[in-house]
């Protein structure tokens, strides 16, 4: 068995999973987990396998693994799909199949398996908790199983399918096919208490949102299409003269490239995907969903999907750059990406719903990463979305971990409070230890603490980039949103585990079972060592103990190898500096938070903490602008005037006319011609019988007589006719 | 002189053809001849058989019996004869004529001819044809009609019921009677009686016992007469089909009855206890005659033991008997004994006979198990509540069934 | 001199065709099937004859007559039978007033 | 005219005047014996045909089976047997005379037969008609099947008789 075939054959056993699920095992919730498992225990298996394979292949970035078939016959060409391997494929699948699997693992202690039935739990709402007894006999309220335990399976597996085939990809069509596929998934999962208005309300915003975008990737996809006429990466983006052909070719359009324009269209995909600003609102939403779901869609994979998409295009966004001036796409991508990095992390450090926190970081990281890409720093920006999957999916299952056990406390203590709400927590450390060091982990590498975590060195070689390529803006703004960063991670840190319990739910908070905690673990593992295969060579005293991994395998994605900048001080001490002091400034500020405490924050700024609270009311904005005016138009125009008065006019007119005609049919030519013959025809039928029947009187002796004699008579005639006859 | 009815046979012959008549003639008149002094004799055998019966009846029921007319009142039955000859001759209004008088003739008739196919010895056979068991089968069948014929014509319900039981009864026990039958033509190979005869230097009774039983039962019932007397049973339909009957006719009537339980202990000696044979009977042929009427007379008093022995049986059990028990253990029978002469077919005689008797004697052993362990399942179901319209019916029948079966648990 | 073939065959002609007759004319079903075993009884009596006269040396004149017996016995089993159970349910087995079976 | 020719001619017409009564008495009793009386001249011509074995199974199964169960059903339904209706349907006219076409036709296609001039051959002694017949209906290459078709039918009809004439109650 080659190993094209087994890149062809990672996408397919959660999809198998899926159809098990839904079709077979719906109703047996074990088999149901047990299938959706090992479907990805089975891809996670071939993944690192193709990985181990295809690192050890040297110079993979230029000659990777590729096969292909053709698919749909196009005129005289054939669209071809097939599968390609190269290192970014490879360091994505990595951290897609380390993720995935967790994240299974992670939704069979989350949704309480083993847990009994609710009380009153019902479809499409969260379980409330089951009342059991005890053996002294007085009742106490425990976690119910999720009563959609098989569906929830289902849909996770549909969903990897995607991610996988999204990944191994080797043309932009099945890209985009994933790409859609995963877009279902997240809606569905966004919605999978269908029945709270909320998660209806934010299932259908980031449909919407994220359609947005795609529209426009398609639009890309087409032109481009039209343009070269084949889909093909390595037709694309590995092809110098193609890309300097569409480098230099004009759009026409805001004096875009051909390449550029091809470019925006699908970065504009990819903003909505990554939820960037300014089509990031559909994310913070977006946590209606499990937390799981959460995790894995809207932190670690298909978020990064818009990232990986720009850096697959990366070539095509570089066309026509001369001597290291960034082209006019990539400056909108930098703008994009910065601005959204200062501006997410703004909105985060005023936030009180810890996954709402983590939300907002994940889109300012997304960020940081986008800034990458836009100053050309592919290696980081690749190396920062690895890191940045591990440690924020690491983060959302240690809140999600944490929101389990303050729902534990509130069962106990039949409070009625909101367990994510960060202000009612507090002194979990003692509660649940694991998730405290494994969140601690996560939060520090988020915060980019400095030489141990991952986030540091993906972040310090962001920083290092923007610095080199005299990128100050991005650099500054890039050090601020770091500071915020760090501060709002510790802030969220500070308020939900250490000082005192707020709240007797919180005191009575409880550790996960091991199928959260285990993930947890693992996840933190990496959140810490991964980073270490990205140290600069050239970084003082620890720089040569392990080899630039990062840049030597990543970078020979491209093409022309982007030279790595040459060490210096200031983007570390910077980078170290806001890290620390954001951490140190969050410790300060919120050491200490008595219960039902206001923010001191809030005091501090003042009217800006509302606007942050309010997220700068961008969704206010959105409704006034777009929403409102969409059902204006929908009520007025299309309702009233064109379906009411145009399109159901003419219904009704064609309605009258063929009322007429039909009756003119009816009375001149169906009554007298048609129903006469048919009357005829059975009144004559009737009338033979009434002739014919007398002949059967029931009588045996009459039919023998009957017949005998008409035999006779016939022999007779037949004797006639030939003995007689000559 | 060891033959002497063929040498009359012979010099009869050779009168009438002296006198010069054509031989076709002279073979009619000889058949003829033979065939009177048959049923003359069978006939006087008959009213030996009216004494017999009643000095034996008698003596069951601890009395004398006739003992006035004659010598042991042996001219008894000459005098009952000679009182059905003068009686009046009536007919019943609204009685089919014809068939009314043509049924004692049938009656009587249906017997007789039977004896023609029975080897008297030898060299002495009425019709010695080929398929003489097939032959009486087919003439006990007409016994039968004539006794529907006189049941139906005489125009009385009691003989109508006699009639409708006879058809039941009789056709009924035919059947097994017919299985038994076949079974020493198989172990003969032959259908003629004088083949079987001849055959058996071993009497089949000790080869086939159980085919012997069998047809002993069956026949009993053929003849109708108790345990089986349901078609004249007088303390329920008068007196059956001959009720209206009176003079001669039923006198007809009665000896074809009685003649008839002879020709069957004829039929049973023949067929199971050798018939003629005995000793000397080869030199002088004329003795089996009277081995075979010895032999006949046992089975008859075999009968009448068992006649006046044995309480009449209820209809019902009369053809669950035969359909339930009698005619597929006679099946089986055939069967076992149609492999088992298969299997034997080149053993000495003698272990032949063993094995058969052996073969006998197991099925005889196994059916009497069964036999058993369905009384006792019998006797449980008596009293169980049947569903009745009213519970007083019930309880007097439980009690009406109840003493019985508890004499039958003591006894 | 003996009987020729061709008398018995007459005899059966003469006695199917009263078998018929019957069958045609008679109302009571119990006539009916009298004269149905007539007509067998024709078919037997040819059977036979034409064994005697013209194939004795194999059997199968007599075997079909054996076969006509079997069907006989059954046919007027089963026959008797359907018309007791008309009986009972009608209170006629006249053949002329059974006759569910019309318009 | 020899003897055995007069015994014929007088059996026969003994016969067919049976037949002819059992079709036109009018009391079935009476038509149920004339029956008997017709089967029993069959028989005797079976045994002119050398086929006593034949003759005697007549006797058995018509006479002491068939018969009797015909009388017998006769006498369970008496109160129509011999009622004073008219023996004959309506067409009888045409029966008689389909009947008599049926007679002329079979008498003249019979003559048409090569064996209808056919004379008695000698039955040579060695061959046994009744063995050979038992051999002929239990060998499996003449007549085993059909054999064992008609012991099928028996059956068949023994139990549709006891379930069509069962008497619920």
């Amino acid at each position: 068995m080659n190993i094209e075939s087994i890149i062809w054959l990672i996408p397919f056993p959660p999809l198998i999973a899926f159809f098990l699920i839904v079709l077979i095992t719906n109703r047996r919730k074990k088999a149901s987990h047990t299938i959706a498992i090992c479907a990805a225990l089975i891809s996670w298996l071939l993944s690192l396998l193709v990985y181990w394979f295809a690192s050890s292949i040297d110079n993979l970035g230029q000659n990777p693994i590729v096969s292909s078939i053709p698919w749909i016959p196009t005129g005289d060409s054939w669209l071809q799909i097939g599968v390609q391997f190269d290192p970014l494929t490879a360091v994505t699948i990595f951290f897609v199949a380390w993720t995935v699997l967790m994240i299974f693992i992670y939704s069979v202690g989350y949704h309480n398996f083993g847990h009994p039935k609710g009380d009153h739990d019902r479809p499409g709402l969260p379980p409330h908790g089951a009342t059991v007894s005890d053996v002294h006999g007085h009742k106490n309220l425990v976690p119910s199983i999720e009563p959609m335990y098989s569906r929830f399976f289902a849909f996770i597996g549909l969903f990897a399918f995607g991610m996988y085939l999204l990944v191994v990809s080797n043309n932009l069509l099945t890209l985009f096919i994933g790409w859609e596929i995963m877009g279902l998934c997240s809606y569905i999962l966004i919605g999978f208490w269908y029945a709270k208005l909320s998660a209806r309300a934010a299932m259908i915003k980031a449909f919407l949102t994220t359609r947005v975008g795609d529209v426009f990737m398609l639009l890309g996809i087409v032109y481009l299409y039209s343009k070269t006429g084949t889909l093909y990466f390595r037709d694309i983006l590995y092809n110098p003269e193609v890309l300097h052909e569409l480098g230099t070719t004009a759009s026409g359009f805001l004096g875009f490239s051909v390449a550029g324009l091809i470019g925006l269209l699908l970065f504009i995909g990819a903003v909505g995907k990554s939820a960037q600003w300014p089509l990031h609102v559909w994310l913070p939403d977006a946590m209606e969903g499990p937390t799981p779901v959460s995790a894995m869609i809207h932190a670690a994979t298909m978020v990064s999907a818009g990232v990986y998409l720009t850096l697959r295009i990366f070539p095509l966004l570089a066309a026509g750059m001369e001597h290291g001036h960034p082209t006019q796409i990539m400056n909108i991508i930098a703008f994009i990406g910065t601005f959204t990095a200062i501006f997410a992390a703004t909105i985060a450090i005023a936030q009180n719903d810890i996954k709402r926190v983590l939300a907002y970081s994940t889109i300012s990281q997304l960020g940081f990463m986008f800034a990458a890409i836009g100053i050309g720093a592919y290696i980081a920006a690749a190396f920062h979305l690895v890191m940045h999957a591990f440690f924020k999916a690491l983060l959302f299952l240690g809140s999600g971990s944490v929101i389990h056990g303050m729902e534990h406390g509130i069962y106990h203590t039949g409070e009625h409070i909101d367990p994510q709400d960060m202000f009612n927590m507090g002194g979990l450390r003692k509660r649940m230890p694991v998730t405290f060091i494994t969140f601690v982990i996560g939060g520090l590498a988020l915060a980019g603490f400095p030489l141990i975590t991952a986030g540091f060195w993906s972040k310090d070689e962001i920083f290092a980039d923007a610095f080199g390529h005299n990128h100050w803006v991005v650099f500054i703004t890039l050090a601020l949103a770091a500071l915020l960063t760090a501060y709002y991670t510790m802030r969220q840190i500070t308020l939900t585990f250490l000082g005192e319990s707020r709240t007797d739910a919180a005191e009575h908070a409880h550790e996960s079972v091991w199928t959260m905690t285990l993930p947890l673990i693992i996840l933190a593992f990496f959140a810490i060592v991964l980073g270490w295969v990205g140290i600069p060579e050239d970084f003082p005293f620890i720089g040569n103990i392990i080899p630039n991994y990062a840049h030597d395998f990543v970078g020979e994605t491209l093409l022309a190898e982007p030279e790595t900048v040459n060490f210096e001080f200031h983007p570390l001490i910077t980078s170290i500096i806001v890290s620390l002091g954001g951490l140190g400034l969050g410790w300060i500020v919120y050491r200490k938070i008595k219960s039902g405490a206001v923010d001191p924050a809030k005091k501090a700024l003042g009217p800006i903490f509302v606007i942050l609270e309010n997220k700068y009311y961008f969704d206010e904005l959105y409704d006034f602008l777009f929403v409102k005016p969409a059902y204006r138009v929908a009520e007025n125009f299309s309702y009233k005037w064109m379906d009411r008065k145009i399109i159901d006019g003419a219904i009704h007119w064609v309605a009258q006319m063929s009322i007429v005609i039909g009756s003119f049919l009816r009375n001149f030519i169906d009554k007298p011609i048609v129903n006469g013959f048919g009357d005829w025809v059975g009144e004559s039928t009737k009338k033979l019988g009434t002739v014919f029947r007398s002949i059967q009187t029931g009588r045996v002796q009459q039919y023998m007589l009957l017949a005998l004699v008409t035999l006779a008579g016939f022999t007779a005639l037949l004797y006639y006719l030939l003995v007689a006859g000559h | 002189m060891t033959d002497p009815i063929t040498w009359i046979a012979n010099w009869l012959e050779k009168i009438l053809e002296g006198i010069g008549l054509p031989s076709g003639i002279v073979i009619l008149i000889l058949t003829i001849l033979g065939v009177l002094i048959v049923v003359i004799f069978v006939l006087v055998m008959d009213i030996f058989l009216v004494w017999m019966e009643r000095k034996v009846v008698a003596r069951f029921q601890d009395r004398l019996g006739p003992n006035r007319v004659g010598p042991y009142g042996l001219i008894q039955p000459i005098a009952d004869v000679i009182k059905l000859l003068i009686k009046e001759d009536t007919t019943p209004k609204g009685a089919d004529v014809l068939v009314y008088n043509l049924a004692p003739v049938i009656a009587l008739a249906s017997v007789l001819v039977i004896w023609a196919v029975i080897p008297f010895a030898p060299t002495l056979v009425g019709a010695e044809i080929n398929i003489g068991i097939l032959f009486i089968v087919a003439f006990g069948g007409i016994g039968t009609l004539a006794i529907i014929m006189a049941g139906w014509s005489s125009n009385n319900k009691y003989a109508l019921i006699g009639a409708f039981r006879t058809v039941a009864q009789v056709v009924s026990y035919e059947i097994p009677m017919v299985i038994a039958l076949l079974i020493p033509v198989i172990l003969a190979r032959t259908m003629s009686i004088q083949g079987i005869v001849e055959s058996q230097e071993l009497w089949n009774i000790v080869i086939a016992p159980l085919a012997a039983a069998i047809l002993l039962i069956s026949s009993i019932a053929e003849i109708g007469r108790t345990p089986f007397d349901l078609l004249e049973a007088e303390s329920e339909i008068v007196a059956g089909f001959h009720i209206e009957y009176s003079g001669m006719k039923f006198g007809l009537f009665y000896a074809g009855e009685l003649l008839h339980a002879l020709t069957i202990g004829a039929l049973f000696s023949t067929l199971f206890l050798g018939g003629w044979r005995g000793p000397f009977v080869e030199q002088v042929p004329v003795l089996g005659v009277i081995y075979l009427f010895i032999k006949a007379f046992l089975v008859y008093f075999l009968i009448m033991w068992i006649r006046y022995t044995l309480p009449r049986i209820r209809i019902d059990h009369m053809l669950n008997f035969n359909w339930k028990f009698l005619t597929p253990l006679a099946l089986i029978m055939l069967m076992v004994t149609a492999i088992m002469d298969k299997l034997l077919s080149n053993y000495s005689k003698i272990s032949y006979a063993i094995v058969m008797l052996a073969v006998n004697i197991i099925i005889i052993w196994a059916v009497l198990l069964v036999l058993k362990s369905y009384s006792s399942f019998e006797r449980q179901q008596v009293g169980v509540l049947r569903p009745t319209a009213n519970p007083d019916a019930v309880l007097s029948h439980i009690v009406k069934e109840t003493s019985p079966a508890q004499e039958a648990t003591e006894s | 001199m003996m009987v020729p073939i061709s008398w018995y065959l007459i005899f059966a002609a003469a006695l199917f065709s009263i078998g018929l007759f019957g069958v045609l004319s008679r109302k009571n079903a119990i006539a009916i099937l009298m004269s149905i075993e007539l007509m067998l009884n024709a078919v037997n009596i040819n059977l036979v004859a034409f064994w005697r006269y013209s194939y004795s040396l194999e059997i199968s004149g007599q075997a079909f007559a054996v076969m006509v017996f079997a069907v006989a016995a059954a046919e007027v089993a089963v026959g008797l039978a359907i018309f007791i159970s008309v009986y009972r349910r009608r209170g006629t087995i006249s053949a002329d007033e059974i006759d569910l079976l019309k318009w | 005219m020899t003897f055995e020719q007069l015994l014929f001619i007088l059996i026969a017409a003994g016969t067919l005047g049976a037949a002819l009564l059992v079709v036109t008495t009018r009391n079935l009793i009476h038509a149920a014996l004339w029956l008997i009386a017709t089967l029993f001249g069959v028989a005797i011509l079976f045994v002119f045909l050398n086929a006593g074995f034949l003759g005697v199974v007549q006797v058995v199964i018509y006479i002491g089976a068939i018969a009797i169960l015909m009388i017998f059903a006769i006498m369970l339904t008496r109160q129509v047997a011999d009622t004073k209706g008219p023996r004959f349907n309506e067409n009888w006219l045409w029966a008689l005379f389909i009947s008599l076409v049926f007679f002329a036709a079979i008498a003249y296609i019979l003559s048409l037969l090569p064996e209808f001039e056919g004379t008695k051959p000698i039955l040579s002694s060695e061959i046994d008609p009744i063995k050979q017949l038992g051999v002929a209906l239990v060998s499996p290459d003449s007549y085993l099947l059909a054999f064992e078709l008609a012991s099928v039918l028996l059956l068949a009809a023994l139990i549709g008789a006891v379930i069509i004439a069962w008497e619920q109650r």
